[in-house]
């Protein structure tokens, strides 16, 4: 394993895209140690920040505030990074795979355009949780993302495929353009969630205010909430599916795109 | 109003019609007036994309913003019927809960109205050439704002390198401020951070921002009496005729000055390859 | 008193640039801006070439503006993260001047436009 | 001073084929042997030399690529990244390049001149504003006119005498270097959402005024006032299936005229509609070759991504409802319009791979390379930075194979590319991606390595990678200065923009006055471009012919 302890606090934001398992698994530790980070405009060596044990290991764990150090994990695709703080912008975008935990808060596109592995928040994250960038016409196409606490607004903004279960309140725009994949609300969402959704479900299990320009189309129980159920018990959440327990209100829209997507929201009997 | 050849009688054979959370003065200016509840303009404009289409709305729904169905219907009626629409928007929609999306659903919807007739849409911009920042910095960086050149050459994301993001997270330390009055304007969490990192100002007054500021440098007046250049929010150039003579120096030759200055020391950017195939 | 009468003038207080504007102006200041709107007026009338200002304050106090030029460019050349900001009501050629700037810096760069 | 000895010359111009020559330089121009005595000396020896590329077609500045740049984030992430130094500016390549970076792409693929296409009048200063910042290459402009509404008026009412004096001084008060018409009537139509597609039928609006008679009196014109480029013509029904009949009868229109046709692959297509669509290069490269009165870039295509630009609105509406993806449009107030929509040429795609084999046929079925040349009406075939793909197409009938591998099985019959065995030879290469194109445009000093004429020429490196060698010169010299060698740019200076200014009547202000006050919302006064600011302006003739 390496270990990575912030020993100064950053003035400006750290852009640290080279603290990722591919990279640092062929990386010695002087090798780590003298590895680029930029600081503001200037390039600075790792240990100028950090203080660095171990070398060689596609398993990463960051100690401190990190909330000033951005890119961590990009386009990371094997191995874990382990966050023992808060972590900043950009967290694990663009990630193909391996798997990212923080026991701490998150920043603003955690999972940004994310293609697989996993990530577990423990606390809250930013805005534009597995979003596409400006301009970009698909968000996240895979993996998945668990922030315990809340999330921000615009989460998994033009999604493709995917999971993205919020455990905390969501902001606005939730899904909004969603393509595909599925959003899951433990305590409901602020506005417009689902605002311009072409496919794609948002299942909440709270009440939410829904765009005008969704229909209601029935209460059931889909089978897939069966199996999600499954795959979330493994990770360790649950999902309510039984019958006798209640059933999904179903709304289909957004009908302004006019889109075929699903928002499912949970009516305990 | 301009008459033409194809509207000979002028104001008479246009219809404008006004949308605001309240009444203003230019009510009286307007044909038809619709009061939307504040921040259901997002709602209101994705009920007339659905409408457009002929999706069903229900009244309860379209009654939430405060604009009968009606009314909608009527709006939409005369959209469809006419030879060319026009949407003009402005800060009340963009800097409102929703922001930048208050604003695509506004295009949005001009766009999907060419399925049915011509129809365009322009943000009224507020200050005077702020569309030329816009269009300079698009043919210079590719981006139009929200731009940092740390890694050699521009990345753009609003939200990251957008000033009042960039301020209040404090994420600068060492403002330029031109042609703007962030000290009056911004919330402030931002103006704190103006105070504490050392800011730099050109401004033909001294302005709130310059008395927070290490450095304010008087600067003589765009148009008045400074030439130059400045688009118009349809990003026409315009020539700039000053009246006046300045003793102070134009913005132009104070910015080109420091530039020089920077120029003139050494440089810290590593050696490196003349161009990346692959960006951060 | 003679004035002098400017022809076609553009009016850059709001984003319309209206350039159908005629000036009539003394030395010091412009007395009257036939075509413009109330806001525009007031913009062209309440400008005089009188020296108001100081020519540069560096920390609140007098200094010349060559000064003041090093001490911004010392300020910004030693910034890790300089950020240019503003760019609305200054024309098209200072502007250019920022973004060669901000460039050069390896700053950020950002106009009213992202409030 | 410079020497380059012992390299193999391309030299069209001067009739110049792969002998081993020298070539002397002096202030920036070529000069005989005893004017150059000291210097620099590169030793060329085994290497291929041509004349700098000349681009006649393509879009790079103004309103539109700047629309352009804006509606692409995305793409200007993926592509590469120009680092600033301390005399260069940073800049970045991909679909709608920055301007710095249009500078250093085209040097560092061995083009010296660019010809920025389509140009509104009324925002021709910010056109000349962002071509000021493109480094390295020499620049013209031409100006959109076949849907100005003074000058269809002028039509209309039949006072071709009026109409033009007032091009004339459209011309030069836009500070262009020629004319260009695209879609005749069509964009005018399309303010009111409707298009011109019949070259006789009268255009909405006007009585008499016609597509057909627009591009005829256009080139009538510009052949009185002596503009150095002909009519520069985009024709009605650009990529509809089936228009080959309006280009031919757009091409009857102009017999006995000169004339220049843009991106002539967009206008080839036979069939009905999408599911019949074919090439129709055969017919169109018959005619074309049998009279010489015409010249043609390719506008060819290649597969991958690209964002398409146009004046040619009523297209791009249909584009972005094909597509249904990301759509822009400009008005310019009676001038008229641009539509901007983000495209991928795809091979699986039939019409794409129609599209492809199109271009490629026209620059191999048309047989004098001195008529038609290298273009792919950048951005919107493809990227002008991908010129080398397309010349190692031209230049190998084997790898035309290879890369026809790839195309859907049912294009048999709607192509006649399998059965070309054409392959260009270095002579031909350049002419069509210099001398021909400099003729074109009446810039003598380009295109042309002969004593007196601009110093711009490229040194390639032999290369059996045929794209590898013409995307990699060993050296890009402009104007006698070395600015790309092995790859890295070496120099950005400034280069010249061309204009020309054609008498009018002194009078032509006067008439025009009141015309525009009437119809334009800025002052007639602030419309005409300042000669200040034009950036090394460079004077071109401009006689009338008798």
């Amino acid at each position: 394993m390496i270990t990575l302890r912030l020993i100064q606090q950053p003035a400006v934001p750290l852009e640290a895209e080279c603290l990722t398992p591919d990279r640092l698994v062929e990386l010695t530790n002087d090798q780590i140690r003298a590895a680029v980070l930029y600081h503001g405009k200037r390039q600075v060596r790792v240990d100028e920040f950090f203080q660095v044990d171990g070398e060689l290991s596609d398993a990463i764990e960051l100690h401190g505030d990190l909330s000033r150090v951005r890119h961590l994990g990009r386009q990371m695709s094997r191995g874990t990074v382990t966050i023992r703080g808060d972590a900043g912008m950009h967290l694990g975008a663009q990630m193909s795979g391996g798997k990212i935990e923080v026991f701490g808060n998150a920043g603003d596109w955690l999972g940004g355009e994310m293609r697989g592995g996993r990530v577990h928040i423990h606390g809250r994250a930013g805005q534009q949780v597995g979003a596409a960038y400006r301009g970009s016409l698909v968000g996240m196409r895979g993996g998945s993302i668990f922030v315990d606490g809340a999330v921000g607004i615009e989460t998994g903004m033009r999604m493709k495929r995917g999971l993205i279960v919020a455990g905390g309140r969501a902001s606005d725009f939730v899904g909004l353009q969603m393509k595909g994949g599925t959003i899951l609300l433990r305590q409901g969402a602020e506005i417009r969630t689902g605002a311009w959704m072409q496919r794609g479900t948002i299942i909440s299990l709270v009440d939410l205010q829904l765009m005008p320009t969704f229909a209601y189309s029935g209460t059931y129980n889909p089978t897939f909430a069966n199996v999600l159920a499954g795959r979330l018990a493994k990770l360790g959440t649950e999902l309510p599916f039984d019958v006798s327990e209640g059933g999904y209100d179903r709304y289909c829209g957004d009908r302004a795109v006019p889109g075929k997507g699903e928002v499912l929201i949970w009516k305990p009997t | 109003m301009q008459k033409s050849r194809f509207l000979p009688r002028g104001r008479k054979d246009r219809t404008m019609v006004l949308v605001d959370i309240r009444e203003t003065k230019s009510v009286k200016a307007a044909d038809i007036f619709l009061q939307v509840r504040p921040g259901k303009d997002f709602e209101l404009l994705t009920i007339l994309r659905a409408m457009i289409k002929d999706q069903p709305i229900s009244d309860a729904e379209v009654a939430e913003t405060g604009v009968s169905i009606e009314a909608l219907q009527d709006l939409v009626a005369r959209m469809k019927a006419a030879k060319f629409g026009a949407m003009f928007f402005g800060m009340g929609l963009s800097m409102t809960r929703g922001k930048h999306m208050n604003s695509a659903a506004l295009l949005t919807l001009a766009a999907e109205m060419n399925a049915f007739t011509k129809f365009v849409a322009m943000p009224m911009r507020g200050h005077g050439n702020v569309t030329g920042a816009d269009v300079i910095m698009r043919w210079q960086t590719g981006y139009p704002f929200g731009i940092s050149f740390n890694r050699g050459y521009p990345r753009y994301n609003p939200g990251e390198f957008s000033t009042v993001d960039v301020l209040v997270r404090g994420d600068t330390d060492c403002v330029f401020v031109i042609g703007a009055d962030p000290g009056a304007t911004m919330p402030q969490p931002a103006i704190d951070h103006l105070a504490r990192v050392p800011t730099i100002v050109l401004d033909p007054h001294v302005t709130h921002t310059s008395r927070l500021a290490k450095v304010h440098i008087t600067t003589a007046p765009a148009g008045i009496s400074a030439p130059g250049t400045a688009y118009r929010m349809d990003e026409i150039p315009l020539p700039l005729r000053p009246a006046l003579k300045s003793s102070y120096p134009t913005d132009e030759e104070v910015t080109r000055r420091i530039k020089e200055a920077i120029q003139a020391k050494p440089d810290w950017m590593v050696e490196g390859p003349q161009r990346l195939e692959t960006q951060v | 008193m003679d004035l002098k009468v400017i022809d076609h003038a553009t009016c850059t207080f709001c984003g319309c640039v209206c350039d159908d504007i005629q000036l009539h102006a003394d030395d010091t200041r412009i007395h009257k801006a036939k075509g413009a709107c109330v806001l525009g007026k007031a913009w062209f009338l309440n400008h005089t070439t009188e020296r108001n200002c100081p020519a540069a304050l560096i920390d609140g106090k007098e200094a010349t503006v060559e000064e003041a030029i090093q001490v911004a460019a010392d300020l910004l050349y030693e910034a890790d993260m300089p950020l240019v900001y503003g760019m609305s009501n200054t024309t098209c050629e200072a502007q250019r001047e920022c973004v060669a700037m901000a460039d050069l810096l390896g700053g950020l760069l950002d106009s009213h436009t992202s409030l | 001073m410079l020497r380059i000895t012992g390299g193999s010359v391309y030299d069209p111009a001067n009739s110049i084929n792969g002998e081993v020559r020298d070539l002397y330089i002096a202030d920036g121009k070529f000069v005989d042997k005893e004017s150059c005595d000291s210097g620099r000396v590169i030793d060329a020896t085994g290497m291929i030399i041509f004349p700098g590329g000349v681009d006649v077609h393509t879009h790079v500045a103004g309103g539109s690529i700047n629309f352009a740049r804006a509606m692409t984030p995305e793409d200007h992430r993926r592509t590469q990244a120009f680092i600033r130094t301390k005399t260069r500016r940073s800049g970045l390549g991909g679909m709608a390049p920055t301007t710095f970076a249009t500078g250093y792409l085209y040097a560092g693929m061995g083009y010296t001149t660019v010809n920025e296409a389509a140009v509104p009048v009324l925002s021709a200063r910010h056109t000349h504003e962002e071509l000021s910042d493109i480094p390295i290459v020499d620049k013209s402009s031409l100006v959109l006119m076949a849907n100005n509404e003074i000058f269809l008026d002028l039509l209309e009412e039949g006072e071709t005498e009026r109409a033009k004096q007032v091009i004339a001084w459209y011309l030069w008060a836009a500070k262009a270097y020629g004319i260009k018409a695209v879609n005749p009537g069509g964009v005018a139509a399309w303010k009111y959402g409707d298009n011109a597609s019949q070259l006789t039928e009268p255009v909405s609006g006007y009585k008499n005024v016609t597509p057909g008679n627009i591009v005829a009196q256009l080139a009538q014109i510009i052949d009185e006032l002596g503009i150095p480029h002909p009519i520069h013509l985009h024709c009605n029904n650009l990529g509809a299936p089936g228009n080959v009949s309006t280009t031919l009868e757009t091409m009857k229109h102009l017999e006995g005229r000169r004339a220049h046709f843009a991106h002539l692959q967009y206008h080839a297509y036979g069939g009905d509609d999408w599911g019949t669509m074919r090439s129709a290069s055969v017919e169109l490269a018959e005619y074309f070759n049998a009279h010489p009165n015409m010249t043609t870039d390719a506008g060819a295509v290649l597969f991958g991504d690209t964002v398409t630009i146009t004046a040619d609105g009523p297209w791009q509406h249909l584009l972005y409802k094909l597509t249904g993806r990301k759509w822009g449009n400009l008005d310019v107030e009676n001038e008229t319009g641009c539509g901007i929509v983000p495209y991928t040429y795809k091979p699986s795609n039939l019409v794409n791979a129609v599209q492809w084999a199109t271009g490629l046929e026209l620059l191999l079925l048309i047989d004098d390379p001195w008529r038609v040349f290298m273009s792919t009406d950048h951005p919107n075939g493809a990227c002008f930075w991908r010129y080398p793909e397309i010349l190692q197409l031209l230049m190998s009938a084997d790898f035309r194979k290879e890369c026809m591998a790839c195309l859907p099985a049912n294009i048999k019959n709607r192509i006649t590319l399998p059965e070309i065995d054409r392959e260009y030879t270095l002579y031909e290469l350049a002419t069509i991606i210099s001398a021909g194109p400099a003729r074109a445009l009446g810039l003598k000093q380009k295109g042309n390595l002969g004593v007196g004429a601009d110093a711009d020429v490229v040194i390639y490196n032999r290369n059996v990678n045929i794209a590898e060698m013409f995307g990699h010169p060993r050296y890009v010299i402009k104007s006698g200065e070395i600015v790309i060698e092995e790859g890295d740019i070496r120099e950005t200076p400034d280069g010249r923009e061309y204009i020309i200014k054609p008498s009018f009547d002194p009078g032509t202000d006067d008439f025009l006055q009141p015309l525009f006050e009437d119809r334009y919302c800025m002052s007639f006064e602030n419309y005409p471009v300042e000669m200040e600011r034009i950036e090394n302006p460079h004077l071109q003739d401009c006689k009338p012919q008798q």
